[in-house]
C-alpha cells in the first residue's frame, strides 16, 4: 500500500506553487493558457449567464401565475422565454460541464500537464465571450422573439426583433464548442500518461471524449443553418422561402441535426460526472464499466440519427416519422442500461451521503423520469398529442436541467476541494441538494400533468383551467431559485473561511487526486504512471473511516 | 372554460392514444418503482458502516446480468415501438373522407371554409361520426392546428397543404388552438371545435352567411395591426382597455366629456390626438392611410362587440 | 542543423508527437468543416432534386470561364502547398518560402477572379430579390445558394491566405523553424478548401451546360 | 541546406503527377458537362469530383502515409454526412 501513496520530498513541496499563485494580476488570468485557469474563467462566465437566463424565466413564471398575465405584454413575454432558451442552452448548458470541469479535470485525470492546444483553449473562451457579448447586445437592444429554435419563416421574415445579432452570437459560441471539442479529442488521444490505456480511462474522461466528438460533428450544422437564416433575413436570399419553392421544414432538419445531439452534449458529461461520484461515495467500482463505455459511444453515434422525432407534426412524411421513432427507441436502450448500472454500483457499497452523492442521486431520479417520458415522445401517436405542449417542456427540462444541473452541482462539490483547496459547509450543501430536487419536481411535475391535459407551450395567456398547475409550478420555481442561490453563498464563504481540504479529502481514486490541492501549474510534481483499472475502491479499504485514518491513493503512482 | 374541452377523448383514435399513454405510464411507473425501490433498499442496507455483507460478485455473473437487462430493455422498447407504430399505421389508413374543410391560418386567426361555402373564424363546426379531412395552409409563419380532444396536431405551413383526418364520435364543444409559436398573439390564436349531429351541421351550414361578419373581420384586423399589443388588459403599455368602452362616457385630457359612439371610435383610430383620453400618454399611432375605410368599419364593429360580449375578447381566458 | 528548441511548444514532450497532434487536431477540425459544408450540400441536393429544371436554367447563367480558371488556380495552389510542406520537412527553407508565396499568390488570384465574376453577376442582376431576371421562381433558390456557397468558400480561402502569409512571415523572420509542426496544419487546411471547390465546381458551374 | 538533388526530384515528382491527373480530370468533367446525357451529367460530374477529392486527399494531403487514426477521422465527416443525407432524404422522398 505504501508504494501507492504519494510521498513528496519536502524540497519539492516547497517548489510547487498552486496554479492560483502563478500570477495575481488580471492580465495573468486573461492571457493564461493554463487549462485550470481557463476552467475558472469559464465557470465565472457561465454562472453569470445562468443567472441572467434564470432571471428571464423567473419573470416568465411570475407572469404565468395569472392566466391573462399581469405585468408583461405578449411581446415582452415572448422575448423573455426566448432569451431564457438561448442563454440556457448555448451559454450555460452546452459549455457547463465540459468547459469547466472538463477543462479542469480531464487533463489531470489522464495524467497530462495541459490540454493538447492550450492557446486554442484560451481562444475558445474568448469566442464564448464574443458570442456572449452579442447576446448581451440582443438583451439591451430589446431582445429576440423567435423562440430558441429560430424557425423560419417567422425568424427570417415576420419577427421584428434582433434575430440576426442573436443568431450571430450563437454562431460564434458554436465555434467555441468546436474548439473545445477538437482540443479534448486530441488531448485524450495523445496525452494519456504511460499505462493509461483506453479501458483504464475514468468514465468522466470517456464522456468528455464522446461529447467532444458530438460537438465537433454537430455544431457546424447549427452554424450553417443560422447562417442561412441570417442570409435570408439580411440579403433576402430565399433559402427557406416557400413562395419560391423553398422549404421551411428543411431548416428544421438542419437545426435538429445539431439540436438533438446537443441534448447529448448536455447529458453525456453529466453521466460522466455521476459515474465518478457514485463510485467514490459508494466505495465501489462502477458496475459494468465496459458496458458504460459502449453505452456512451452508442448514445454519441445513434444520437445523430434520431433528430426527426422533433418533427412528427412538422410536415415530415409518415415513413420518416416511423424511422425516426424506431431509432429513438433504440437510443433509449443504452440510457436505460446506464441507469441500471448506476443502481447496481450501489449494491454492496459503503454508501456515504455527502452533498455530491445527494446531487448524483437527484440526477439519477430525474434522469430516470426524463428518460422514461422520452419514450412517450418517441412513440408517434403520443408525441402528436403531446408535442409543443408543457409535457415536452417538462420532459426536456427534466433531462437537461434536472439531470445536467444536478450532475453539474455534484461535480462542483466533488471537485471543489481540488479546485480551491478548501472544504465547503457540508450540511448547507446537503440542504441545497435536497431543496433542488424537491423544487425541481414541484416545478415540473405540474408541467407534465398540464401538458398532457392540453396546455400548449410558449403561451402568454392560457385557459384558466390550467391556472392551478401554473401556480404550483411557479411556486416550485421559487423554491428552485433559492436552491440555486444557496451554493453561491456557502461555496463563496468556503473560499475564504473553509477548512483546508488536503490532497484527497474523499479518499478517491483517479490521478487528479494524487496531486496537491490546488494543483500546481503543470498538474503533477512527477510524471504519473498508471498501473491498474479505474475505480479500485475495493482494493484501498472499504470503510470511509479507514480512509480517513490512513489516506490511501487509488491506483497508479505519481512518482 | 371547462377542462373537459381538452381532456374528453372525442374520437376512437383519441381513445387509442389514451390507451397507449396508460400502457406507457404503467410500464414507466413499474420501472421507476423498480429503480427507486432498489436504490432505496441499497441506500439503507449498504449505508456506510452498516453490518451488511460486502464483497465482490463473480465477474461472470455481472456479465450475465448486464446482457440480461440489455436484452430485456431492447425487447421491451421494440414491443413499445411496434405497438405505437401499428396504432399510427392504422390511423394513416383512413377511409375516403366524406367532408373536406379548408383551413387557412394567419397571424393570429383561423379562417375556415366549408364545402357549402360557409365560412367561420376561430370556430370549426363538424358533424359527428363523419370522416372529416382538414386541408390546411398558412398565409405567413408556421402555425399548428391543435385539437386536444382529438389528440391531434399538425403544423400548418406556408405555400403547402398539410392535412388532418379524424372522425369525431362525441358531440360537444372542444378547444382548438395554435401549438406552433407564431409571434405576438400566438397564445390567443384559439377557438372552438364544435362537433354537432349531421342534421345540426346542415342546418348550421344553411344559416351561416357566406363571408365573415364585421366584428370578426375587425377582430382579425385588431390583432394583425398590432392594436392588441397595447389594448390588452395586463399590457405594460398604458393604453385604455376597450372592453365596455362603447356607449360609455369618456373623460378627455382637455377636460371635455364625450360619449363613445361610432364616430368617436373612428376618430380615435384615424386622428388619435384629437380626442385623447385623460390619464393616458399620447402613444396611440396614427392609422390614417394604414387602414382602408372598410377596415375602420370592421374595427369599430369589433370594439362595439366587446361591449355586447358577442365575440370573445381575444385573450383566451373566457369566451 | 537548425535549432529546434523554438519549435517545441507546451505541453508536448517531443516534436514528433506535437506534429502528430497538429495534424490530428486539424483533421478533427476538418471533420467539423465537412459537416458545415454538408448542411449546404444537403440543402442543394434536396432543392435540386425537386427543382431540376429550374436549377438547370439558373446554373446556365453562371460564368463557367471564371469558374474553370479558378479550378486551375486552386489545383495549382494545392501543388505548391504540397511542395512547401515537403520542402519544410527536409528543411529547404528557401523553397518553402517560395512555394508558400506562390500558394498565397494563387489564392489571391482566385479571389480576384471571383471578384470579377461577382461583378459580372451583379451587373446581370443575378441577386435574388426585386429585378431578379430568371424564371421560374426556384431559380432564385439556386442563386441564393450560389452566393452563400461561393461566399463561404471564399471566406475560407481568405482565412487560408491570411494564415499562409502569417506563417511565411514567421518563417522568414526565423521566429519559428520551417520544419516545426505549423506547416502540417496549414497544408491540410489549404487542401481542404481546394477539395470543397472540387465539389462546388460541378454543382454550380457544370449543371445546366448540356 | 541539406537536401540533395535526389530529394528534390522525389519532392516534385509525386505532387506534379497528382496535379496533372487532377487537371486532366477537371478537363474531362468540364467536357462531359456539355454532352447531352440527361441525368447522367450530374452523375458523371460527381463521380469525377469524388475521384479528384480522393486523389487530392491521398496524394497531396498525404493520407497515404497517415496513421489509421487520421484516416478514420478523415472519413468520419463523410460518414456523418451520409447520416444527414440518407435520413433527410428519407423524409423528402416519401412525402408524396
Amino acid at each position: 500500500m505504501s508504494e501507492m501513496t504519494l510521498q513528496y520530498a519536502p524540497t519539492e513541496e516547497s517548489v510547487a506553487t498552486s496554479y492560483l499563485d502563478e500570477g495575481h494580476t488580471v492580465l495573468s488570468w486573461l492571457l493564461t493558457t493554463d487549462h485550470k485557469r481557463i476552467a475558472i474563467l469559464y465557470a465565472l462566465s457561465i454562472t453569470a449567464f445562468f443567472f441572467i437566463g434564470g432571471v428571464a424565466i423567473g419573470l416568465v413564471r411570475l407572469e404565468l401565475i395569472s392566466p391573462t398575465g399581469w405585468f408583461m405584454t405578449s411581446d415582452e413575454y415572448n422575448r423573455a422565454f426566448t432569451i431564457h432558451g438561448i442563454i440556457m442552452v448555448w451559454f450555460f448548458l452546452v459549455p457547463s460541464i465540459p468547459a469547466t470541469m472538463g477543462n479542469f479535470v480531464l487533463p489531470m485525470m489522464i495524467g497530462a500537464p495541459d490540454v493538447a492546444f492550450p492557446r486554442l483553449n484560451l481562444l475558445s473562451w474568448y469566442l464564448y465571450l464574443i458570442g456572449a457579448s452579442f447576446t448581451v447586445y440582443v438583451l439591451l437592444s430589446g431582445g429576440v422573439d423567435t423562440g430558441w429554435t429560430f424557425y423560419p419563416p417567422f425568424s427570417s421574415t415576420y419577427s421584428h426583433s434582433s434575430v440576426v445579432p442573436a443568431a450571430i452570437g450563437v454562431f460564434v459560441v458554436g465555434f467555441s464548442s468546436i474548439a473545445t471539442g477538437v482540443n479534448f479529442m486530441a488531448t485524450v488521444h495523445l496525452l494519456r500518461a504511460p499505462g493509461m490505456t483506453w479501458f483504464r480511462l475514468p468514465l468522466f474522461a470517456w464522456s468528455m471524449y464522446v461529447v467532444s466528438m458530438v460537438m465537433v460533428l454537430a455544431t457546424p450544422v447549427l452554424a450553417m443553418s443560422l447562417l442561412l437564416i441570417c442570409a435570408e433575413r439580411l440579403f433576402g436570399l430565399p433559402i427557406f422561402d416557400a413562395s419560391v419553392g423553398g422549404d421551411p421544414v428543411l431548416f428544421q432538419h438542419l437545426f435538429w441535426f445539431y439540436s438533438h445531439p446537443a441534448v447529448y452534449i448536455m447529458i453525456l458529461p453529466a453521466m460522466g460526472v455521476v459515474s465518478e461520484v457514485f463510485a467514490c461515495f459508494a466505495r465501489r467500482r462502477v458496475f459494468g464499466y465496459a458496458f458504460m463505455v459502449y453505452a456512451l459511444l452508442t448514445i454519441g453515434v445513434v444520437g445523430f440519427m434520431v433528430w426527426g422525432h422533433h418533427m412528427f407534426v412538422a410536415g415530415q412524411s409518415p415513413l420518416a416519422n416511423l424511422i425516426f421513432s424506431f431509432l429513438s427507441f433504440i437510443v433509449a436502450v443504452p440510457s436505460a442500461i446506464k441507469v441500471f448500472n448506476w443502481t447496481a454500483t450501489l449494491y454492496r457499497g459503503q454508501i456515504g451521503f455527502e452533498a455530491p452523492m445527494l446531487y448524483a442521486l437527484g440526477f439519477l431520479g430525474l434522469f430516470t423520469i426524463g428518460g422514461l417520458t422520452g419514450l412517450f415522445l418517441a412513440s408517434v401517436p403520443i408525441d402528436i398529442a403531446a408535442t409543443d405542449s408543457y409535457f415536452v417542456v417538462a420532459h426536456f427540462h427534466t433531462i437537461m436541467v434536472g439531470g445536467t444541473v444536478s450532475a453539474f452541482m455534484a461535480g462542483i462539490h466533488y471537485w471543489w476541494p481540488k479546485v480551491t483547496g478548501r472544504r465547503y459547509h457540508e450540511f448547507a450543501a446537503q440542504l441545497a441538494a435536497i431543496a433542488m430536487f424537491l423544487g425541481f419536481n414541484l416545478t415540473f411535475i405540474p408541467q407534465f400533468i398540464m401538458g398532457w391535459l392540453g396546455m400548449p407551450r410558449r403561451y402568454h395567456f392560457y385557459p384558466d383551467v390550467f391556472q392551478i398547475w401554473h401556480v404550483l409550478s411557479s411556486g416550485g420555481a421559487a423554491m428552485l431559485a433559492v436552491a440555486y442561490l444557496m451554493p453561491l453563498g456557502y461555496l463563496g464563504w468556503s473560499l475564504f473561511n473553509g477548512d483546508r481540504a488536503g490532497d484527497n479529502p474523499w479518499g478517491a481514486t483517479g490521478l487528479e487526486w494524487q496531486t496537491p490541492s490546488p494543483p500546481p501549474k503543470r498538474n503533477f510534481l512527477r510524471p504519473p504512471q498508471v498501473t491498474s483499472a479505474p475505480y479500485q475502491y475495493h482494493d484501498i479499504g472499504r470503510a470511509r473511516e479507514e480512509v480517513e485514518q490512513a489516506p490511501v491513493e487509488g491506483r497508479g503512482d505519481a512518482r | 372554460m371547462k377542462l373537459t374541452e381538452f381532456t374528453t377523448a372525442a374520437s376512437d383514435y383519441a381513445a387509442h392514444v389514451d390507451a397507449l399513454f396508460i400502457l406507457l405510464s404503467v410500464v414507466s411507473g413499474a420501472v421507476v418503482a423498480l429503480v427507486a425501490g432498489l436504490i432505496t433498499y441499497f441506500l439503507i442496507r449498504y449505508h456506510k458502516g452498516s453490518g451488511a455483507p460486502r464483497g465482490e460478485t463473480p465477474e461472470r455473473l455481472d456479465r450475465e446480468i448486464e446482457i440480461g437487462w440489455t436484452a430485456a430493455t431492447s425487447f421491451l422498447f421494440l414491443f413499445l415501438f411496434w405497438w405505437a407504430a401499428s396504432r399510427q399505421l392504422s390511423a394513416l389508413a383512413t377511409p375516403e373522407p366524406a367532408l373536406e374543410i379548408h383551413v387557412v391560418a394567419k397571424q393570429w386567426m383561423w379562417r375556415i371554409q366549408h364545402p357549402s361555402g360557409a365560412r367561420e373564424i376561430d370556430e370549426l363546426h363538424v358533424p359527428v361520426h363523419t370522416n372529416v379531412r382538414l386541408i390546411m395552409t398558412s398565409q405567413d409563419a408556421i402555425h399548428d392546428l391543435y385539437l386536444p380532444a382529438l389528440r391531434l396536431k399538425q403544423d400548418v405551413l406556408p405555400d403547402r397543404y398539410t392535412y388532418l383526418s379524424f372522425n369525431a364520435t362525441k358531440t360537444g364543444v372542444f378547444h382548438l388552438t395554435c401549438a406552433e409559436f407564431c409571434g405576438t398573439d400566438h397564445s390567443v390564436m384559439a377557438g372552438r371545435l364544435v362537433v354537432v349531429t349531421p342534421e345540426e351541421y346542415s342546418r348550421w351550414n344553411a344559416a351561416v352567411p357566406e363571408g365573415d361578419d364585421l366584428a370578426h373581420q375587425g377582430k382579425a384586423l385588431f390583432l394583425s395591426l398590432g392594436c392588441s399589443g397595447c389594448h390588452t388588459p395586463g399590457s405594460t403599455v398604458h393604453a385604455p382597455d376597450l372592453k365596455g368602452v362603447y356607449g360609455s362616457a369618456v373623460q378627455l385630457a382637455d377636460g371635455r366629456t364625450v360619449t363613445a359612439d361610432e364616430a368617436y371610435l373612428r376618430d380615435c383610430i384615424l386622428l388619435p390626438d384629437k380626442n385623447r383620453v385623460a390619464g393616458f400618454p399620447p402613444l396611440m399611432p396614427n392609422f390614417s392611410g394604414a387602414v382602408t375605410p372598410g377596415q375602420v368599419i370592421s374595427l369599430v364593429a369589433y370594439v362595439k362587440s366587446l361591449s355586447s360580449q358577442s365575440v370573445d375578447t381575444g385573450q383566451g381566458a373566457s369566451p | 542543423m537548425t535549432d529546434l528548441s523554438g519549435a517545441l511548444q507546451e505541453p508536448w514532450p517531443d516534436l514528433r508527437l506535437q506534429r502528430e497532434a497538429v495534424g490530428l487536431g486539424m483533421w478533427f477540425f476538418l471533420a467539423s468543416e465537412v459537416l458545415f459544408f454538408a448542411a449546404l450540400f444537403c440543402s442543394y441536393a434536396i432543392y435540386r432534386s425537386f427543382n431540376a429544371e429550374a436549377f438547370r436554367i439558373a446554373a446556365a447563367h453562371t460564368k463557367i470561364v471564371y469558374g474553370s480558371i479558378n479550378m486551375v488556380l486552386l489545383l495549382t495552389s494545392s501543388l505548391t502547398m504540397t511542395v512547401a510542406l515537403r520542402a519544410a520537412t527536409i528543411q529547404l527553407r528557401r523553397l518553402t518560402l517560395l512555394s508558400l508565396g506562390a500558394t498565397a499568390a494563387l489564392g489571391v488570384a482566385f479571389l480576384v477572379t471571383k471578384g470579377l465574376e461577382y461583378y459580372a453577376d451583379i451587373n446581370e442582376n443575378l441577386v435574388p430579390g426585386p429585378g431578379f431576371p430568371l424564371k421560374p421562381a426556384a431559380t432564385a433558390i439556386f442563386w441564393g445558394l450560389y452566393w452563400i456557397m461561393t461566399g463561404v468558400h471564399a471566406l475560407h480561402l481568405t482565412a487560408g491566405i491570411g494564415v499562409v502569409i502569417a506563417v511565411m512571415t514567421l518563417f522568414w523572420r526565423g521566429t519559428i523553424p520551417v520544419q516545426g509542426s505549423t506547416m502540417e496544419g496549414v497544408a491540410i487546411y489549404w487542401h481542404f478548401v481546394d477539395t470543397v471547390w472540387i465539389f462546388l465546381y460541378p454543382l454550380i458551374y457544370l449543371a445546366g451546360r448540356s | 541546406m541539406n537536401g540533395s538533388s535526389g530529394d528534390h526530384e522525389t519532392l516534385w515528382r509525386g505532387p506534379l503527377l497528382a496535379w496533372s491527373a487532377l487537371l486532366a480530370l477537371a478537363a474531362i468533367s468540364l467536357g462531359s458537362a456539355y454532352l447531352p446525357l440527361g441525368a447522367g451529367n450530374v452523375a458523371v460530374n460527381l463521380v469525377i469530383a469524388v475521384v479528384m477529392a480522393a486523389v487530392l486527399a491521398i496524394f497531396l494531403m498525404d493520407l497515404r502515409n497517415g496513421t489509421t487514426l487520421v484516416r478514420i477521422v478523415a472519413s468520419t465527416g463523410l460518414f456523418w454526412m451520409i447520416f444527414m443525407f440518407v435520413l433527410t432524404f428519407s423524409d423528402y422522398l416519401s412525402r408524396g
